[in-house]
């Protein structure tokens, strides 16, 4: 049932609808009771620098591959019912959307557990770089260990 | 023929997304990363990471075979 | 900044959309990173019965009154740039959202923490009641401990 | 008078939303609950929390004054 959603997990271009990727998510079980997201968005301001915009590359064959690896991971180690991953490339905007995690499960605990879960092992593992791009020039983020 | 990609902050450094590196027979992953840091060291001091034909590799002794795709990546910072 | 929002804590009949609610909490804040929310929705079935409807019955300015306090809890403690509070009332069909929680801070971690504390604090103390609709008949919903 | 309000499965087994107790002076929250409790045992069977005025009280011998709203309160199971 879960595995049916071929656009489950996307690297996209293109912004992205969370009121969309909840009814999908949603329409993969009537059993879910509780469903956690994770937005994570580009800021104006980021270690004390204005940040007009971010622009990303990525590995994206690889990128892909892991991030269905960990779907695949989070539906079996938490027991969800279904789960979605969405990142954007390219060059987003301050205040614009990033990336996008939803977890759906019977209960609560599991879906927020894998949320974090899904959001703190795609920073780890998916092949993408960030690059801030400021009045002052651009730089590559350093991410924080 | 061996496919070595870059990106972002090590792509930057090295000065192009794509290298060719002659094959040949026994190469393993560390014979390649020395022979490019040699050439590029600025841009191996942040690299972290290596993927063999898209999967992560710790293993820097395995052998390569001709046409692979080999990737030295910085640390991630998507998301 | 985060309290002008006379709209982020509401107790309400009708549906939601939740790309509204991020929008309204990505509007107090240009330091927005880290988005997390919890969605709960009614399941189509629960404890092994068919369930084709919930109704609500709350303490409704007390429920208002003690969302308002974990809002103003949850910034102080987890330190978030702003967080939103939804609770439907009245009769909800299976498949439906029954209640919304958004938190949003600067960093990841502070928005997911805080998202998974005020879900697990609402159900703990906000006057709520749930009564399952089934073929066989309704029941008041007894909470697990 | 003290205004007393039910709620969810306590009202059903009461069999209504709201009563009115007599109000006389030093009466207790446990004085309004054992009066109550006599007359719906099995609503206060499932009775947890108490509110005052809207608040959460656990003192049950604060005294009441006239005119408070009291609501005796089953578990809650909201979300």
């Amino acid at each position: 049932m879960a595995d049916n959603n071929k656009n489950a997990v996307r690297i996209q271009h293109e912004d992205f609808s969370q009121d969309e990727e909840i009814k999908a998510l949603q329409a993969s079980s009537k059993r879910m009771g509780g469903i956690a997201t994770f937005l994570g968005c580009a800021r104006d301001f980021s270690e004390g620098r204005d940040v007009s915009e971010i622009s990303f590359d990525a590995y994206g064959s690889m990128a892909l591959s892991e991030m269905n690896k960990l779907r695949a991971e989070a539906i079996t180690k938490f027991g969800l019912l279904d789960a979605r991953l969405v990142h954007r490339i390219g060059t987003v905007k301050g205040g614009e959307n990033i990336v996008f995690i939803a977890a759906g499960a019977e209960h609560r605990a599991p879906a927020l557990e894998a949320c974090h879960w899904l959001i703190d092992e795609l920073k780890q593992r998916v092949p993408i770089w960030k690059k801030e791009i400021t009045p002052q020039g651009d730089s590559w983020v350093t991410p924080h260990p | 023929m061996i496919k070595v990609l870059f990106f972002g902050p090590v792509a930057e450094r090295v000065g192009t997304n794509e290298l060719k590196v002659e094959f040949h027979a026994g190469m393993r992953v560390q014979d390649l990363r020395a022979q490019l840091q040699a050439q590029h060291p600025a841009a191996f001091e942040i690299v972290c990471f290596v993927a063999v034909n898209g999967e992560h590799t710790l293993d820097m002794s395995a052998a390569l075979t001709d046409n692979s795709e080999v990737v030295f990546m910085s640390k991630f910072s998507g998301g």
